[in-house]
């Protein structure tokens, strides 16, 4: 029987706008990638002393580093809040016998991470 | 190609695979086959939604469930039948719950039961309001398990084979690819289900044309008890959509154009603020239908576009109860009529529902001629008599299936093997006339879909809640006059890919046929009793008519009725009463 | 409201297109019409050709799944109105083998669930008749929401690895097997691990979440896959750190 | 029964873990040295600080799990990515190779730098 196989498109992900999302979504990990690098040059130049420290937030203030980092703040973000959103899907926490409730889930999510991002300003900047 | 299996089961609904597991179980050598015009999940089983009725509450008995079921039906139906059915059909339901069907529970962990119309004790089983759903998708699940249960989806059966008074199998068509095949089997059982679609405003799915009752007919089977069609009383007025009598059951009101529960002005009962079981809303079917008519008459129904309503009252219910209890009635109230029903009225009216009649068996389903079973809607064994009681039909499919099932399956096994050659050649005419059918150009320019709609509209005007001897006869004459027609439409389509040209165009030929058989039953049955209502005749007359109408087919093609005596066991023939 | 609108139907008929061609009809625009309604206005009085599938029109049988205007959806619970003035684009359900008109093969589907063993296993069967199998309301809803699968496709329809990788066994074969295995009745979660744990299973699944999005009957086969995702990988940690006995 | 032996549970473990601590930790971190210090919004930490912070080993330990989940997060959906986004499922071999073999590398690098340079 010969039947008719649409074929798929390269860009698929053009096609929906919960595709596009999506493929954002996942390359939103590039940027956790570029962070883990940027973090290392960090702690590298912290441990070669105060005058490598100077030269590492010198060129952290170029435009292309900013740059990158904007974007890449933007990217993490949309990780963060997508990551968040589906957390729930695959947990299943229950509590005296009854299910919490998935938006319970989420926003306990958001309080941890409220709660560990001020943790980690102040240890930076106490 | 001639395929064999030793068993074949015509349709994947409820009642065809129930038989067909029961096959596999009595003799799991046998080889059985479903052949279905849908994927079986898609059967109309699915659309089900209020419960299945089988005594288990510790207050309850076989013999209250029987004598509901046998003054529900009006004492037409066989009560020999009924005995069995009462008592095999909380196994069956249990069955179920071993398989896995997600019945509602109570808080201990038991399965719990539900109100129902006409049934004096709380005995319906459920699955919130998608019961049959549940139930359908549990036994094609189940079905799965079995490797050797063979499926033919998307198979179209055309023609049952018989010589000689036994069955051998049938021809069908392949709807993917055109391909028309003859499959021949020791033994045949028709689960096609009902006949809705001869009507114009139906519950029931597009499918429902009445195939199986039509090709045992023509085989030389004979039907029975045609002219009683169940009206429902509560369908959403343009799609006829089914609210399910769980509504009324769980407490909801009917009210007409005053807000007035109109019912108790119809002998059935008065109004309580909850609900009182075999009264006011919780009446039988045919009951409450009729009174919508009254109503209207009287001008206490709302007229719409789609016709008078009146409406269904579910909101001092509670969202809570609401959702917990009928979920799919708030769903498709705010899909297919836009409102809620927590806060708002349902516009219902009557909608044709079931057929209590179909291929005339015992109650082992075996039919008139050897070797063919049937079970389910499509088969009259009789349980239903002139009015089926809401939720007694699902449990009926699964005891009968099996019952069906068992006996096919012993009649197999006892007579295996050779197909007479005379029966073959019957495939080959078959094959041919299909081919004949493919290439049909019509005459003229009748739309074939024309010819159905007329055909609806006769049966409505003809033979609705109400008929009458000149209503009947006026629709015999239109159905032969269409018949006529019928013989000259042609189809758009005559390529092979899926062709649901040629398919609609072969149910039309058999919805015809079971228009005239429903209608020549009502023209001879002067009487009135349950669904079948004569303005001409309207008592019951226990002397003449306590007896199945059982109709076969002329060699002119027209029906020939005869009657059978009902079989009484312990219930003599009395009053319905209902709300005292 | 205009009285009419236009459906732009995708027709693929194989004796005469070798890929489908879109026909514009028009129908009626009435209230409560579904786009299956236009289907059948078209199907009854313009052009018999046109072949799709349907039965319920009640949004349960899982018949009629298509694709409008880009979207998967059940065409008898899309309404025409939602989408006036039109026109509506009708084509058939994504990711599968047309095999004419509106009509698409889902045998892979068919071949797959019972790969997933998509029903009730019993270390010990008990006999009917020493009644049923207990199970609260509580342990009733922990599958509840899996076991209202109508089968409808639409999920893999809207799931671009299904398209890319067609061994996928897919959201609603494995929400079934999810809805066994949370079943408090069922036995058989060690029978069905391996094929859900096998590349073609959960693993293949990136969480792409549309076949949630456009189930019609809220399964939330996503949900499913990343619960497995957590019970397996735990599992398999399990098997690795815990001395055979004591699993 | 014997389950087909993959190595995709642990991989996505991994990604689970690092996906989590990603979403928690990396926004406020990539804020401060990416953005509101070289932008002049905050002042930035003096380096003496910022050595006593870095060799506690609580710091060293959390900073470590921290690189090495990430990257296997990054590792595991960029996969993925490849894969779907690109239709690339036919270099799979290399693929997995460049990502895997990243996140390896990566981890490698942050074990180095954390246990003997800090
Ligand atoms: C909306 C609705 C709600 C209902 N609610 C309830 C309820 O709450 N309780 C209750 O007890 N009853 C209820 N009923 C009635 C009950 O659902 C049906 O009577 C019952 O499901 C019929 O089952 P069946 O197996 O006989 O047929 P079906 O489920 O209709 O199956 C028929 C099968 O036959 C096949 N078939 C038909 N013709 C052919 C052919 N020519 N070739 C090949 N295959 C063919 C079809 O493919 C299908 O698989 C309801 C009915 C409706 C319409
Ligand atoms: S999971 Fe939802 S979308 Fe998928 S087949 Fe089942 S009902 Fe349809
Ligand atoms: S869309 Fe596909 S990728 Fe997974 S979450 Fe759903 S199956
Ligand atoms: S026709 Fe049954 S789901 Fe649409």
């Amino acid at each position: 029987m010969s039947l008719y196989q649409r074929p798929i498109p390269t860009f698929w992900w053009l096609e929906r706008r919960s595709y596009l999302l999506f493929v954002l979504r996942e390359l939103s990990s590039v940027f956790v990638a570029w962070f883990v690098v940027y973090l290392l040059l960090l702690i590298n130049a912290i441990s070669g002393g105060s005058t490598e420290y100077e030269q590492f937030l010198d060129r952290s203030g170029h435009w292309w580093v900013v740059a990158i980092n904007v974007i890449a703040l933007l990217f993490v973000l949309l990780h963060t809040v997508t990551w968040f959103g589906l957390a729930p899907k695959a947990m299943v926490i229950q509590l005296r016998g009854r299910r919490v409730p998935a938006a319970q889930v989420v926003v306990g999510h958001y309080l941890l991470w409220v709660v560990l991002s001020a943790v980690v300003a102040w240890v930076v900047l106490r | 190609m001639t395929a064999f299996h030793d068993v074949l089961v015509i349709g994947g609904g409820g009642a065809g695979l129930r038989a067909a597991i029961a096959v596999a179980e009595t003799n799991p050598r046998l080889k059985v086959a479903i052949v279905s015009k849908v994927y079986p999940m898609r059967s109309h089983t699915v659309s089900a939604e209020g419960g299945a009725a089988g005594v288990a509450a510790a207050d309850d008995s076989l013999d209250e469930h029987a004598y509901d079921t046998v003054s529900g039906s009006d004492w037409l139906c066989d009560q020999d039948a009924v005995e069995a059915f009462v008592a095999e059909a909380p196994r069956e339901l249990l069955r179920l719950e071993h398989w896995g069907c997600p019945w509602s529970r109570q808080p201990d962990g038991h399965t719990a039961v539900r109100a129902f119309g006409g049934m004096k004790k709380k005995r319906t089983w459920f699955a919130a309001d998608r019961t049959g759903f549940h139930m359908l998708h549990t036994l094609f699940q189940t079905a799965l398990s079995f490797p050797d249960v063979v499926r033919y989806d998307e198979w179209y059966v055309t023609k049952l084979l018989v010589d000689d008074g036994r069955a051998y199998g049938v021809v069908a068509i392949e709807v993917a690819t055109g391909r028309i095949e003859t499959i021949t089997a020791s033994a045949v059982i028709v689960c096609t289900g009902g006949c809705g679609r001869v009507y114009p405003f139906t519950t029931n799915a597009n499918i429902k044309t009445g195939d199986g009752m039509a090709l045992a007919y023509r085989a030389g089977a004979p039907l029975k008890d045609m002219e009683f069609v169940q009206y429902h009383p509560t369908g959403l007025p343009f799609t006829g959509i089914l609210i399910t009598e769980a509504a009324r059951a769980e407490g909801g009101w009917l009210l007409n154009k005053d807000g007035y529960r109109y019912l108790q002005d119809y002998d059935l009962g008065t109004p309580s603020p909850t609900p009182e079981l075999r009264s006011m809303e919780l009446g039988p079917r045919d009951r409450l239908s009729q009174a919508f008519v009254h109503e209207q008459e009287k001008g206490r129904t709302i007229d719409t576009a789609y016709g008078p309503i009146v409406q269904l009252d579910l909101r001092h219910l509670g969202a809570d109860v609401i959702d917990a209890k009928l979920p799919f009635v708030r769903e498709l109230c705010s899909k297919y009529q836009n409102i809620d029903p927590v806060t708002e009225l349902i516009p219902v009216r009557p909608v044709v529902h079931y057929m209590m009649g179909g291929i005339h068996t015992d109650i082992h389903g075996a039919t008139p001629i050897e070797g063919l079973y049937a079970a389910g809607e499509v088969a009259c064994v009789s349980i239903n008599g002139a009015n089926r009681l809401g939720s007694n039909s699902l449990p009926e499919c699964l005891v009968f299936g099996t019952r069906a099932g068992r006996a096919a399956a012993v009649f197999a096994g006892r007579y295996g093997g050779a197909v007479p050659a005379a029966v073959l050649a019957d495939g080959r005419d078959e094959e041919r006339r299909l081919e004949r059918d493919l290439g049909r150009h019509a005459e003229g320019r009748e739309r074939f879909a024309d010819i159905r709609s007329e055909m609806q509209t006769t049966m409505e005007t003809g033979a609705g809640i109400y008929r009458d001897g000149d209503s009947l006869a006026k629709a015999a004459d239109e159905l032969r006059e269409l018949q006529e027609r019928f013989a000259d439409a042609g189809i758009d389509d005559h390529s092979r890919r899926f062709n649901t040209d040629l398919v609609a165009l072969l149910e039309l030929s058999f919805m015809l046929d079971v228009a005239e058989s429903i209608i020549a039953c009502a023209l001879q049955r002067q009487e009135s009793r349950g669904a079948h209502q004569r303005t001409d005749y309207p008592a019951r007359d226990d002397e003449r008519y306590l007896a199945h109408s059982l109709i076969h087919r002329g060699p002119d093609g027209l029906g020939v009725v005869k009657y059978l005596p009902v079989t009484i066991t312990r219930w003599p023939p009395g009053e319905r009463v209902y709300g005292r | 409201m205009a009285d009419e609108i236009t459906l732009e139907v995708a027709r693929y008929r194989p004796d005469q297109d070798t890929e489908p061609v879109f026909e514009s009809y028009q129908v009626p625009l009435r209230p409560h019409w579904a786009v299956l309604d236009g289907l059948t206005y078209i199907k009854d009085h313009l052009d018999g050709t046109l072949s799709f599938r349907w039965s319920c029109r009640m949004g349960i049988c899982g018949s009629c799944g298509m694709t409008v205007n880009g979207d998967p959806q059940l065409s008898c619970a899309t309404f025409l109105t939602d989408y006036a003035p039109g026109p509506v684009r009708v084509e058939p359900l994504r990711n599968f083998p047309v095999v004419r008109d509106l009509v698409v093969d889902i045998d892979d589907f068919m071949d797959k669930l019972p790969k997933v063993k998509p029903w009730l296993i019993r270390a010990v069967d008990s006999p009917v008749e020493e009644g049923d199998y207990l199970q609260t309301p509580d342990e009733l809803d922990a599958y509840q929401q899996f076991s209202m699968c109508i089968n409808c496709m639409l999920c893999y329809s809207a799931c671009p690895v299904y398209a890319l990788e067609p061994q996928f066994i897919g959201p609603a074969a494995i929400a079934l097997a999810q809805r066994y295995n949370l079943d408090s009745r069922d036995d058989g979660a060690a029978e069905r691990r391996e094929v859900l744990e096998s590349p073609e299973g959960i693993w293949a699944c990136t969480f792409v979440g549309e076949c949630s999005a456009v189930c019609p009957k809220d399964v939330d086969p996503a949900g499913a896959i990343q619960r497995y995702k957590l019970t397996a990988a735990t599992q398999t940690l399990k098997d690795f750190l815990l001395p055979r006995g004591a699993r | 029964m014997s389950t087909r032996r993959s190595p995709e549970p642990v991989l996505w473990l991994l990604f689970s873990a690092g996906g989590m601590v990603a979403a928690l930790m990396v926004p406020v971190l990539l804020f401060l040295f990416g953005l509101a210090f070289p932008l002049g919004w905050i002042s930035p930490p003096d380096h003496a600080h910022l050595l006593a912070v870095l060799r506690n080993p609580i710091t060293r330990l959390i900073l470590f799990g921290l690189s090495a989940l990430a990257l296997f997060h990054w590792a595991h959906r960029f996969r993925f990515t490849l894969y779907e986004g690109l239709q690339l499922k036919r270099f799979s071999v290399p693929i997995v190779l460049l990502c895997y073999g990243g996140a390896v590398a990566g981890t490698i690098i942050a074990g180095y730098l954390l246990a003997f340079v800090v």
